[in-house]
Order: C-alpha cells, then structure tokens, then sequence
C-alpha cells in the first residue's frame, strides 16, 4: 500500500513537473495559435541561462529572475525573427518551424556553452520528505507547487483584457489586425511568458538531472500532458500533469519489473493515442469550429 | 407518409439538435421529381442545417428521409452521394490544389473506380476510363461555358467562375437530386442573371430535380416552383413561390417591410 | 609518413556526456607523441567528425576518412560502429571499441579487425561484483539491485550476472528506466523496497547522476551504489556532496599525477596546444581519450617493427603483439592476442572521496573464464547474422 | 476636407498578380461612399491597401499612396492605423470563433478606461440587442447575421472615425440587409462617422450613400454622387437590374458587353 | 532555347494527360535516368556508395511520404517507424528461407497493414493532432523493436542483412546494390506521376483540401484515408528494406529513431510538398547538405581559417541543419521543387519574363 501511494504521490509531483513544461506549450498555443515544439529545447535553453548566471557566481534568487528575463527577451526574439513572418502559414509548417528550431537550439547551446552535463544548484536539498514508508521527491515538491502557483498564474492571467486580446489572437491573425491588435507583439509576449515559464521547469529539472541537451527531451511527456488536457487549456495542463505523472509512475512501478523493459515511454505514448482516439481534443481543449 | 411516387426527395418530421440548440423541429417537405424547390427563411433559421439533414453531414436525430423511396438518413455523405445527391455550399469549398478541370472530374468521382493498384499501370488499366469520364465533364464545361477557365487553378479564378465550377462539378455526377446552398451569395445583378440561366439550362438538359436555398428574393420568384419558409427550425409557410411570399408571416420573419420608394 | 586515425564520434546526440573530453584526451596524446618527435618519425594526425549517433553519417565519415587514409578509427558510438562493423573487416582497417560497440568483439577470431581493447561491459559487472564479494563481506545470498536505462546498453551486464548469481549464489533484480533517465522515482520505490545490499547503476550522462540521487534520496547509503565505466567528475560535481563514497568500475586511472599527463601538461598544454580547456586534464574521460591512444601508437610502433609501412594489417599486427603496455601506469598493464582483442579486460574499482576518484582496489581481471565464455559464444551467435 | 484619400494605388499579388492598377478615391469626413464592382474586381483589395492587411496574403502596394487625415500611411502597420481611426470588417464575418460575443468586444478596445469601455459595449448593444441575447455561447456557432452583428459591432470598439465594411449583406436574410443597412446609415448619421462601403446589393446601397465609385478589373470607371449613377443606363443594366424587375427566365443568352471597358 | 511550349499542342486527351507533355522535358527525363544508369561507371565508389546511393534511397523514401503528406494532406511524423517495419520484416524473411523478391513485397504489405493502422488514428483528427498521434506510434514502435529481442536481433540489437540475389542477380557488389535501389527509385517515381493524374490521386487530393466537399461527391473518406496510409506505408515499407539490403546492411533500432523520422519531414518539406522532383532535390539537400558543410568547415577548420573549438564545430551541422529548415519555411515555403519550377518557366516563357501580364 504505501508503495503504491509513493507511486502515485511521486508521480503526481513528476507529472506537476511535466506541466511546468507543458505549461509553455500551452501558453504559446493558447494565445498564439502555435503549437511550439521546440518547447523541450527552450527549457533547455532556459537550463543553460540558469547555469550560466550560477557560474558567474550569482546567487540563486538573483539568476532565476535573470534568467527570466534573458528568456523574455529570448521569446520576443524568436518572435521577431521566425513566428512573424508564418502568420498564416498551414500547420505543418509551423510545425516543422519549430522542430527546425528545436534542433538549431540543441546545436547552437550546446555547442557554444558545452555538451557535458552542467550543475546547477538552486538549493533544494537533497532529503526526501518522509511520512510513514513513504518517500517523497523534494525537488519534485517543489516543482509541484511551483507549478500549480504558475498554472494559477496563468489562470488569472488570460481573465485580463490583455489575456483576452492574446485569445483574440490565437484565434484569427488577420481579424485580430483588422481590430488593431498587434499580434506580433501578442505572439512575442506569449513566447515571452513561456520562456519564464521555461526558466521554472529548466530549474527545477536541471538540478535534479543536470543542465544538458537531454532537457529537450522532456517536450515528449510534455506533448502527452497537453494532449490529454487540450492544448489550449491551462487548468488542462494540470489534470493532465497528474495523470500522466501517476500513470507514467504507477504503471511501470508494477510492470516494468514484470517486462523486463521501461514502460514508462509506452504508457506516455497510449495516453496520446488513446486521447486523440477518443476524445481528440483532450479533456479540457476547444474545439474546431468547422460550419459547413 | 412514404410520399407519392414522383416524390425524389421527402423529408418526414426531421429534428436536429445541437447541444440545447434545436436547429430542425419537425419539419417535413415533399420535393417532386423535375421541379425546382426553394428554401428560404431568415439566418439560422435551419435551412443549411436541413440540407445537411439530407445529404448526411448533421444525420436528424428524429424523422426519417427518404430518396426514391429509400431511407437515406443514417447513411454517410459520401453514400448518400452514390445515391444521386448532389450539392454545393454556401462557402465555395473547391479543392484548392487542382485545376478546373481535375476539380470537375473529380464530380465523377462516382463513375470512376479510383485504385492505386491501377495508378500504378496507368496505360493498360486506367487510362480508357479515365478518358470516357472525361468526354463527360467536357459536355458540362461546355454547357456551363466554362472553356476558357479549363485548365486555370481554382484559386485563381473570380468567386462567380468558382461557384460555376462548383455546379459544373455537382452536374457531373448527373444527380437525381441537385442541392444548392446560396449559390447566389455576393454576387451582382448580371452575374445573378448568367447563374440562373445555367441553372435553367442544366435542368432542362440533364432533366434535374434542384433543392436551392436563397436568399435572393426575386431569384427565388423566377426560379422556384414551390418554396418552403423556414423560421427558428420550423416551417412558417410552404407552396407556390410568388404567394408563400406575400404571406405575411412571412413578410414579418424573413422579408421585411418593402422599402419606401422615395 | 602522416598516420590517421579516424576520431569520428558522437559529438552531439547520445554521447555528449563523454566524447568532449574523450576526444580532447586523444588529440593531446596524438599532439604529444607528434612533439616528442613521433614514432619512427611518423607523425599522427587525427580526422575528427561528429556523426551525432547517425549510422548514416557515420557511414560517410568513415568511408570519407578511409579515403583520406585513416587505418584506425574510434566511432565512440555503439550503432555507428555497429554499422561499419562489416565493411572495416573487408577494407582491413583497424575499429577500436573502447566502452563501447559489441563486447563479442573481444574475440578476434571472429572480428579480426575490431579492438575494444579495455574491459568490455561483461568484465565491467564481473569486476564490480568481485569487489562487492571481497569488500562487501562477501556475496552469497546477498541481493543486487541493478538500475539500469532501458536500452541495450543498459541490458548488456545481464548474462554475466545470470552466470555469476548460479555461481556465487547470489541473487539478483534488474530495474529498467525509461531512457533519457531524467526521472527515475518510480524505478528507486522499488528498489528501495528490493532492500539490497548492493546497487548496480547502468546508464550514462544525466541519467547517471539522476540514478545517484534518487538513489540516496530513497534511503540508499553512497557506499551501496556501484557504478559502470560511466561515471564520472561532471556527474559528481551534478550530484554535489552526497556523492562521496559512490564506487565505479574504472579502465584508466585519473588525476594529473601521472607520468603522460604530466608529460601532456608540460608539452602541449603549456605551449598552447592543447585542444580543449585545461580544466578536463586530468579528468576520467580525458585519461580514457589518452589512453586509447596510448594503446594505439604503441600499436603502431610495434606494427612499424617489422620495417613496412603501416597500414590496416600491420596496425592490426602491431596490436596483437601489444604485451604488458601499461601506458606509464596510466592504466593495467594489457596484453592483446590475436584471439583476445579486449587486452584481458583488467580494471579496478574507485571511490569518489569528494574531491577526486579514488582507487579501492588493484587492477586485476576478474572471473576471466567466465567473461571469456559469454564473449565466445554471443560471438558464434554473430556468426548466425546477430 | 477629405479624411482618406487614395492616389493611384497600385496592388501586386505573390510578386506576379496585379490585382489593382491605379485606383484613386476620397472619401470625406463624416461622408458615406461606396465601392461597387464585379466579383474579382479589386474591392476588397482596395481595402486592405486602405487598411493594411495585404501583407499576411503577400499582397504589396508597389505605387501610389494612402494618405488618411492629411498623413501618410502607407507605411503603417495594420494597428497603427486602428489607432488612428480606420477600421475594417472583413468580408466573411471573421469574427473571434472561440469567444464569445463579450469577449470578442473586449479583444478589440484598446483604451485603459473600464467606464469608456462600458460605454461602447452598451452602444453596441443597443445598436444590436439581439447580440445581448447571445451573450454567452461561442461566437462560431452564431447565425451568420449574428456574426455579420458583432463583426460591426466589434470594430466600433475600436472608436474608428472610417469605417471600412466590406459586403456586409453576404447571405443574409432581406430583413437583415434592411436592418443592417439602417444601422450603418444610422451610425453614420450619428456619430459623424465615415464610411466606405462594399457592396455587391447595388440597389440597396445606392439608396443609403452619397457618393459611389465602380470598379472593374481593378480600376475605377465610374464614379460619381449615387443619383447621378443610379441613372445611368449601364449601371442600371449590369448592377440595378435594369429599370424594371428582370423577367430571368427570359435573360439573354449572350454575353452582353460592357460599354466601359475598350 | 531548348524549353519551349511553342509548337507543341494536344489535339486528344490522351496527350494532354501525357506525364511529360513537352518533348524537351522527355529528353531531360530521358538523358538523366540514363546517366543515373551508368552512375557506377562515372563515379568513384566514395561517391557512389556514400553520396549518390543513400541519396537515391531517401528519395524513394520522401517520394513514398509525400504521396502522404503531399498528396493526402495527412501529416505523418512516425514514418521512420514504417520503414524500420519494411527493414525488420524483410530480413526476417530472407532468413526464413523466403527468396528476397517476395521478401521485399511481403515487407512492404507488413510494413502498409501495420502503417495503415497510424492512419486509423487518421480518421479522426488532422493536422497537429495527427503529427501527435503518429508521433506516439513512433515511440510505440521503436519500443517495440528495442524491448523483443527476437525482433531486434538479441542483446546488441544488430541484424545484419543476410546475402541475397534479386532476379538472379547477386545483391552484394555496390553497384548491383545500386541498380537495385535506382529501380526502386525509378518504379515509385513512374507510380507516383502516374496516381497523379487518376481518379484515384484526385481523391487523395480531394480529401486533402476539403473533406467534406470531397465526401459530398462520393468519395469515402475513411477508405481513402486508409489506403492513402496503405499504399504510401507499402512504398515505405519496401524502402526501408531496401536502405537495409543497399545501404546499411545492418539494421539497428537508431536507424529509424524519432529524428529520422523528422529528417525525412523535412526532406519532403524542404523539397516542396507533393513534388517528385521536391523529393530528390529534398532528399539531397537534407542529407548532403550538413555533410558537405561539415566537410568544408571540418577543412576550414584544419587549415586554422575558423578558430574554434571542436565542440561547437562538431555542433554546427546541427545548427546548419536546423537553420536550413526554418530558412525553407521561411523564404521559399513551396521548397526546391519551387525554384526549379521558376527556373523551368524562366526558359518556358523565355524570351519573356512574365506568364501574365
Ligand atoms: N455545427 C453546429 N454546431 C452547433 N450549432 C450549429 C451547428 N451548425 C448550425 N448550428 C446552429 O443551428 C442553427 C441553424 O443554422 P443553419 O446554418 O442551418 O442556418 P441557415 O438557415 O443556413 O442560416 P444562413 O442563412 O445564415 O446560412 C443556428 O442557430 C446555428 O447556430
Ligand atoms: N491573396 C491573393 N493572392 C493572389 N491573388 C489574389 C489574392 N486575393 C485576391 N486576389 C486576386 O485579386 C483580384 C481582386 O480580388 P479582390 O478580392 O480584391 O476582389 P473583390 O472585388 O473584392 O471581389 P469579390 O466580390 O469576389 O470579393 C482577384 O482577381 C483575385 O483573384
Ligand atoms: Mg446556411
Ligand atoms: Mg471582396
């Protein structure tokens, strides 16, 4: 019993992780229209920003600000440079952008910063918090209340008139010009909040496994959060945080053993299928309009 | 009521919801073979849905359509359409990458038996059929005078030529039924004249049963033989044209007082 | 007469952890025998490529290298020598396989033209599991936990500790986790609950230093935990304090107190020409880049003794008469034989101390008939097409 | 003093497709103009050259010049331009699908104050009390004059000096038109607010401007105050339907052509 | 000039759908399949065997995804899956004894059955739902082939190719190897030009641009999805058991990863979607392109022009690459196939500069 609540306490704050990631994704695609792949690899970048101001010997509760606004900055860049010029574009493409991003981004960090996994110590300690025989992850705590506290952020955030105007532009580009929105500030912003969110989960994330292009690959269970909870949906990033958490924890804490292989990236990858299967626009997510 | 026997399309008590909006309430209509039937009726008053009713987008949830005397309401569109239902919509929805032309074959769609395993030996198995199919749409686009566009991409060409092509490609599929959704939606005064001469011309060819809906009232007058006046889902007013419209139910929900002359 | 040697490697995707101060060792070396003079006077320039993991790539750099003349290259890569495997053989050029690629390759017999040279991963888990016998007061009905990326990598110490658990008598459970290991909780509930004496961690770059804390994060004692060749000054320092008394199997010895790298300190980096940051000098992974190339030129000094110039083949000589080369106490003296291309799989456990890697035990093989049996036969099952 | 004025605007489509060459116009403050044409004309491309929103569909004004309240802003980014007064409802409704019909108001104000936008949002309700009802459902699954409601009424919260309406009456119902048309001549009247306005409904838009210009292949070939156009005889052929009702079924077959265009 | 339109005229249907409707464009068509022939005899094997041949291979490849993607408009981001099935399959095949040209068949009907099961997901959802969904197959099948040994081939999870013969001609020398993957390459291009202009492309295309439109015409969308993903997984299929058979001779789980899968995305992307000529011209430049720059840089680099440090040399093809894309997307959104198009029509028209007025 107890190590099934382990299991599911444990996963659920990994799944709070996965949101912190998600939580980007989202906000870029809720108030752009953009489904950022390259999500994983700004965490990434966000990974390096951190450790960089470490090892110029910035404290932590002053590189973590710094680093979010370096990522500010960064997102409103990328605006700038690449989202700006695909208004408008089919899915696909933009898609494709920002994979084609995604890998400039782990070839270019890395490649300049270095490869070798960096430290970085925001000062969590090690100790689990234990109750009874069960063992919880501290960073991972954290990391889950850090999440839900952004999430809720988030939450009021889109209730203003400039979170509406954001909406406003996900849904239409062009109407949204027609009424003097400007959407590339808009999408410039949302890239921007992504990217603090990117400096959290980066954090979080790099102190536990280290800062290296490996962070990018965290965009997978990411897709499987948002996914399930609807792309366009913030408390969405949540629910579906916990889910995969506690299912990518629970499942294979009983059958890995059994299989002799990780199930963990099986059970990522049917929660995908099975979401898009059944109800393909997540449990939280808007639909397509489609009149005919 | 199964309808008499020169009745090709007979909708029986037909209810549509969606979520809480109930779109159709019981409505029912009789369209008789080689007639044009009109729809008409204020925005959101039902009429695409009910045409969407018919050729299997929105299946009714109550009532029953019948085709021929066939139940057709359960069946997918694209059954449906192999039954002799053809349509066009109220946004032109042309495919994009394709030229007039491959957009006008495409209507034969159901003539046609598409293979890959005949695509891949072109010459001894597909070509003959693919040029019979083509003597075909060459009478349409003749008919429809759609010549010089031919070989021009669709999204090229003006919104008036598109609807044209849209028609030409639901006549291709000599349809029992021809359904036509606004097919006079912004355009102006000629070319409103040329699309109701194509489609007098096209009946009177091909022998067509056409279910238009328009909101155009003097196209509906000179067009239609029978109308149907839909309001909120339900049927205000149905019968010959000229008079249904005078009905001042009508005149109240969808016409509106006529405009001072002055 | 310029000898090359192809260095293409993994730079970028799987391997990052490792290959920049791997290759940074192997340059240094290669710069410091050029400096001193070369070896008969033929110097050695190395022909360095990223593949990113990519046999695709790796088929081109390698085809390109060959052309450009290397005779001996190191792909640091398991798919990518994997996919060359084949077509080295044909073109008699020499593959090294240091930790890495097929530990059946270890039998020349079957692969004539591929060199692992150090202890292959067999040797790797037999050695640590000696050490746990004579160290951890002794083996029989004790318990392994063996935590390992689920990959086939991560798989490959099973059919040694299969064979040693009927031995020994001990007994043994595998934990799997998903690769890139940057979450591992689920897998440590459960070892936790296994409670065993020793813990085995398998895996490489991030996921090393994640398997570390999560490990003590579960209750598990620094000292319990042994780890795989890959482990390294980067992961501990990823890890921080709590780290100290973490053991791991070791091929070479690290520091800057030895012989060559104090030769490569005075030579190369001080003059400039080194080819990577100073600070790695010293560092596990640079001392494995050197000494594979220790190995090599050694090679290729022995395979210029018999007054030919060197080419595939008499690089390949020149490695099967390699006999007690200890690179100056850099690594266990190894002896390669046409039969045995992994130089008798000698190694020896370390400990981090806090500050730097600590030996605990003497090189030394352990259970070589055993190693020598799983390498013989998963080498007739590649004769099968495997 | 006129408020915008176009000086030989010329408009290029993917580097190649000139779609218009030369149009110059003017419309005064507080005036009401429109522009009418054929489908393909270069209407609604004349718009956005006024409003700037060629660019997502890599259109480029290559000559002439739009100037607006004695400035140019040919140069200006679509926002900038809302700022300073012009705004532009789009053909085909556009409106915000996932909103609702509220929030679609408050996408489009952009000033600080709470009161002024509680202003607005009661005029446009009172303007439109039938959008009110529909407070709460997603603005997609609007009727299409619904939609066409809110559209208007989303750009007059943007406090625009010029509004641009390009077809306002697509697809909808006669009553519609009507109240739509009254709404815009209404607006006009009472906030002395400019309007430029496409149409393809000759008739009814001739009643309700001052002035009007028509374009044909991207040029202007007429233009003048809507009395003066509304009796000349090709206008009334090819827009007005000549000057009785046309009897369609007897509509010449040929292509009749237009006297304008050489 | 040599391209013109001038003169040549269609007086029946069955000219105006010829595949090549201007005489100098059969020349060209004509003359570089001959010298594609006679590559082995032209070439050094270095060039032959690391260059033309992968090249030729992912071309069938990226002409096999962009009947898909191109054609059908179904994104599909687990291609590299579908193949690494046609390659598994194959092999397994041939070593129980099935000679290899069925093999190569039966793969490819393993590879479409399996592949037509992404597309069930297909049936549901487009666009990014779609990349997602395949996406997770990707996962699924990688899993699959690491995680069963008897798949993989045992704990170093390496098969390699057994020896074969096709049509009695002994696969095992480069240049026979060739050949073998140029007439594959050469059947796909000819069946890929060829369902463009049948019913059976049209509806493809139909499904592609608006569903419902097509469906209210008679086309079964649910049919025509599946045998979009059939038919486009078959030609995957056999080209993977063709990379393994002609290129790598031993198959290994990475082959086929999740960035394979992207890179031959982009191969048809930054070739142009649905263009054959795209897809070659597609297929070389992902794939030589970041070769030759590293190459070049590699040079540079030796010969002390650009001073730095192996690490960020190493990472540049992986900058390059990824800035090559997002260039494409950016400058020339239709791909190669759209620059050569404009450099076609320059000589068509030429000596005009425009189409249109
Ligand atoms: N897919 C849908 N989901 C929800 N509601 C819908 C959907 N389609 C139509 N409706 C609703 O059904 C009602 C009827 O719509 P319909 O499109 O049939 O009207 P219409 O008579 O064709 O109007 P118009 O003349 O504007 O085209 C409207 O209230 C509309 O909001
Ligand atoms: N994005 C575009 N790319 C290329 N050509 C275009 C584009 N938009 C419009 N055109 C072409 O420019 C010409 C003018 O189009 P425009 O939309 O301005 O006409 P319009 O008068 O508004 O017609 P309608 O009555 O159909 O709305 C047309 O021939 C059209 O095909
Ligand atoms: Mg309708
Ligand atoms: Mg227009």
């Amino acid at each position: 019993m107890a190590y099934f609540v382990e299991l599911l306490i444990n996963g659920a704050l990994t799944g709070l992780m996965y949101s912190l990631v998600a939580l980007g994704f989202v906000l870029i695609y809720k108030s752009a229209g953009v489904p950022n792949l390259a999500q994983g690899a700004v965490v990434m970048v966000a990974g390096y920003a951190v450790w960089l101001f470490l090892s110029w010997g910035l404290p932590v509760w002053l590189s973590i600000p710094a680093a979010m606004v370096t990522m500010f900055l960064f997102g409103l860049v990328v605006e700038r440079l690449l989202l700006r010029r695909m208004v408008g574009q089919p899915v696909i493409m933009v898609v494709m952008l920002t994979l084609g991003l995604e890998i400039l981004l782990r070839g270019l960090v890395p490649g300049i910063l270095g490869s070798a996994p960096k430290s970085i110590d925001v000062g969590i300690g090690f100790a689990p918090v234990i109750i009874g025989d069960v063992f919880i992850n501290r960073t991972s705590l954290v990391g889950g209340i850090v999440a839900l506290l952004l999430v809720g952020a988030s939450l009021l955030f889109f209730r203003t008139r400039l979170g509406t105007k954001l909406r406003a532009v996900s849904d239409d580009h062009i109407s949204s010009w027609a009424v003097g929105i400007s959407v590339e500030r808009a999408i410039g912003i949302s890239w921007g909040l992504a990217g603090i969110a990117a400096v959290v989960a980066g954090a979080l994330w790099g102190s536990s496994q280290g800062v290296d292009w490996t962070l990018s690959m965290l965009l997978f269970p990411a897709i499987a959060v948002v996914i399930l909870g609807g792309v366009d949906s913030i408390p969405g990033v949540v629910v579906g945080g916990l889910v995969v958490g506690i299912l990518g924890s629970v499942i294979p804490g009983y059958l890995d053993s059994i299989v002799g292989g990780s199930t963990r990236d099986v059970v990522t990858s049917l929660i995908i299928l099975l979401t898009i299967m059944v109800r393909p626009f997540g449990i939280f997510g808007r639909e397509d309009i489609e009149r005919i | 009521m199964t309808g008499a026997r020169d009745d090709v399309l007979v909708c029986d008590n037909i209810v549509r919801r969606f979520g809480g909006v109930v779109a159709l309430k019981n409505v029912s209509v009789a369209v008789k073979r080689g007639e044009i039937f009109g729809l008409v009726g204020p925005n959101g008053s039902g009429k695409t849905t009910l045409v969407n009713a018919v050729t299997g987008f929105y299946p009714p949830q109550e009532g029953r359509i019948t085709l021929d005397g066939k139940k057709i309401n359960g069946l997918k569109p694209y059954m449906i359409a192999s039954m002799g239902v053809a349509r066009t919509f109220q946004n032109v929805a042309l495919f994009h990458g394709m030229s007039v032309l491959d957009n006008i074959l495409m209507g034969r769609h159901i003539y046609m038996k598409p293979n890959p395993l005949a695509s891949f030996f072109y010459p001894w198995w597909a070509r003959k059929e693919e040029i019979e199919n083509r003597k075909k749409v060459e009478e349409v686009i003749d008919l429809l005078q759609l010549a010089p566009a031919r070989d021009e991409h669709v999204d090229v060409i003006p919104l008036g030529l598109q609807k044209r092509v849209e028609l030409a490609r639901a006549l291709c599929a000599e349809p029992k039924l021809l359904v036509l959704d606004e097919p006079m939606a912004g355009m102006n005064q000629e070319e409103k004249e040329y699309m109701v001469r194509f489609i007098l011309d096209a009946q009177e060819a091909l022998g067509l049963t056409v279910l238009i809906i328009e909101h155009h009232m003097d196209v509906v007058t000179a067009l239609c033989d029978r109308i149907l006046v839909l309001n909120n889902g339900q049927e205000i007013a149905q019968g010959p044209a000229r008079e249904t419209i005078a009905n001042p139910l009508v005149v109240e929900a969808y016409i509106g007082k006529p405009r001072d002359a002055a | 007469e310029e000898v090359k040697f192809g260095l293409l490697q993994d730079f970028t995707a799987v391997y990052t952890f490792v290959t920049g101060q791997y290759n940074q060792g192997q340059r240094d070396y290669l710069t410091l025998i050029n400096e001193e003079g070369g070896i008969d006077g033929n110097t050695f320039t190395a022909i360095v490529r990223d593949t990113g993991n990519q046999p695709q790539r790796g088929i081109e750099a390698y085809n390109r290298a060959k052309e450009e003349g290397a005779i001996l290259f190191d792909f640091l890569s398991t798919p990518v020598s994997a996919a060359i495997l084949d077509q080295a053989g044909a073109d008699a050029r020499v593959v090294i396989t240091p930790a890495h690629g097929r530990g059946d390759a270890s039998d020349g017999t079957v692969f004539p033209y591929i060199f692992p040279m150090f202890a292959t991963y067999w040797a790797q888990a037999a050695n640590l599991v000696e050490f746990m016998k004579t160290n951890g007061g002794g083996i029989e009905g004790k318990k392994i936990a063996i935590v390992h990326i689920d990959s086939p990598f991560g798989r490959e110490p099973l059919p040694i500790l299969d064979a040693l658990a009927e031995q020994e008598g001990f007994e043994y459970q595998s934990f799997p986790y998903a690769s890139p290991g940057n979450e591992q909780s689920s897998a440590w509930s459960e070892v936790r609950r296994y409670r065993p004496d020793f813990v085995l961690i398998w895996g490489a770059g991030g996921g090393q230093a994640v398997s570390v804390r999560t490990a003590i994060q579960n209750g598990i004692a620094p000292e319990q935990i042994h780890s795989v060749i890959w482990l390294a000054e980067t992961d501990a320092a990823n890890v921080g304090p709590q780290m100290k008394g973490v053991k791991r199997f070791e091929a070479t010895a690290s520091g800057t107190e030895l012989p060559i790298i104090q030769r490569i300190q005075e030579k190369v980096i001080a003059t400039g020409k080194g080819s990577g940051e100073e600070a790695n000098v010293g560092n596990s992974y640079y001392n494995l880049g050197v000494a594979t190339m220790a190995v090599a030129v050694e090679a290729a000094r022995l395979g210029l003794e018999g007054g030919e110039p060197l080419t595939g083949e008499t690089l390949k000589a020149g490695f099967e008469k390699i006999a007690g080369y200890d690179a100056e106490g850099l690594m266990p003296p190894i002896t390669i034989t046409a039969e045995d291309h992994q130089g008798g799989g000698a190694g020896r456990i370390s400990e981090w101390d806090g500050e730097a890697w600590v030996p605990v035990s003497d090189w030394h093989a352990a259970y070589p008939e055993l190693v020598r049996k799983v390498i013989e036969e998963s080498a007739a099952h590649y004769g099968e097409g495997n | 003093m006129p408020a915008l004025v176009l000086e030989n605007v010329e408009v290029i489509y993917d580097k190649v497709f000139l779609a218009i060459k030369g149009v110059s116009l003017e419309v005064g403050e507080g005036e009401m103009v429109a522009l009418l044409g054929s489908n393909g004309a270069g209407k609604s491309t004349t718009l956005k050259s006024i409003s700037g929103l060629l660019g997502p569909e890599r259109g480029l004004v290559t000559r002439g010049a739009v100037s607006y309240d004695g400035r140019p802003i040919s140069n200006m980014g679509a926002p900038e331009r809302v700022a300073m007064g012009l705004v532009h409802v789009l053909e085909g409704r556009r409106i915000f699908g996932h909103l609702t019909p509220d929030e679609n108001l408050v996408a489009a104000f952009h000033g600080k104050s709470s009161s002024r936008f509680n202003e607005l949002r009661d005029q446009v309700y009172t303007y439109f009390p039938r959008l009110k009802e529909r407070i709460k459902s997603k603005a997609g699954y609007l009727s299409g004059g619904e939609q066409q409601m809110l559209a208007i009424g989303r750009a007059l919260m943007t406090e625009p000096k010029l509004i641009m309406l390009d077809e306002p009456s697509l697809g909808l119902s006669p009553l519609l038109v009507q109240e739509i048309f009254g709404i815009i001549s209404e607006i006009n009247a009472r906030e002395k607010m400019s309007v430029l306005l496409v149409e393809q409904n000759a008739a009814a838009t001739l009643d309700i401007v001052d002035r009007a210009y028509l374009i044909e292949q991207g040029q202007v070939v007429m233009s003048g105050s809507a009395d003066v156009l509304k009796s000349n005889p090709d206008v009334q052929d090819f827009y007005l339907g000549g000057a009785d009702h046309v009897d369609y079924r007897n509509v010449k077959h040929y292509r009749r052509r237009k006297r304008w265009l050489a | 000039m040599f391209y013109r339109l001038s003169g040549t005229f269609h007086t029946n249907y069955q000219a105006d759908r010829k595949l090549w409707k201007i005489p100098a464009d059969r020349w060209l068509v004509l003359t570089v399949f001959a010298l594609a022939v006679l590559a082995p005899f032209l070439v050094s094997p270095l060039y032959l065997g690391s260059y033309v041949l992968p090249w030729i291979i992912w071309s069938a490849a990226a002409l096999s995804l962009t009947l898909l993607m191109g054609m059908a408009g179904q994104l599909h981001f687990g291609f590299a899956a579908v193949m690494a099935i046609g390659a598994y399959s194959s092999i397994h095949l041939v070593r129980a004894g099935v000679p290899f040209e069925i093999a190569l068949l039966l793969s490819g009907i393993i590879a479409a059955v399996i592949g037509a099961v992404f597309g069930a997901a297909a049936l549901r959802v487009k666009g990014l739902y779609l990349v997602m969904a395949t996406l997770a197959m990707q996962y699924l099948v990688d899993w699959v082939v690491v995680n069963v040994p008897w798949i993989s081939g045992g704990a170093h999870a390496t098969l390699r190719t057994p020896a074969v013969s096709f049509l009695f001609m002994d696969i095992s020398s480069l240049a026979s190897r060739y050949w073998l993957a140029l007439a594959w390459a050469a059947l796909i291009t000819v069946f890929y030009l060829n369902v463009k202009r049948t019913s059976f492309g049209r509806s493809l295309v139909a499904i592609r641009d608006k569903d419902f439109a097509a469906a209210v015409i008679g086309v079964d969308p649910f049919k025509t999805k599946l045998m979009a993903f059939f038919t486009s997984s078959f030609l995957g299929g056999v080209s993977g058991a063709i990379l393994a058979f002609c290129y790598y001779r031993a198959v290994t789980p990475e082959q086929f990863g999740f960035n394979v899968s992207i890179q031959l995305v982009a191969m048809v992307l930054v070739g142009g979607l649905g263009s054959v000529i795209g897809s070659y011209l597609g297929a070389g430049f992902v794939l030589l392109a970041p070769i030759f720059l590293t190459n070049l840089i590699a040079g540079l680099a030796a010969s002390g022009w650009v001073p730095v440090s192996q690490n960020f040399l190493s990472h540049l093809p992986l900058v390059i690459y990824g800035a090559m894309i997002i260039g494409f997307l950016l400058f020339e959104p239709l791909g190669l196939a759209k620059i050569y198009d404009n450099i076609r029509k320059y000589f068509l028209v030429w000596p005009f500069r425009h189409a249109r007025s």
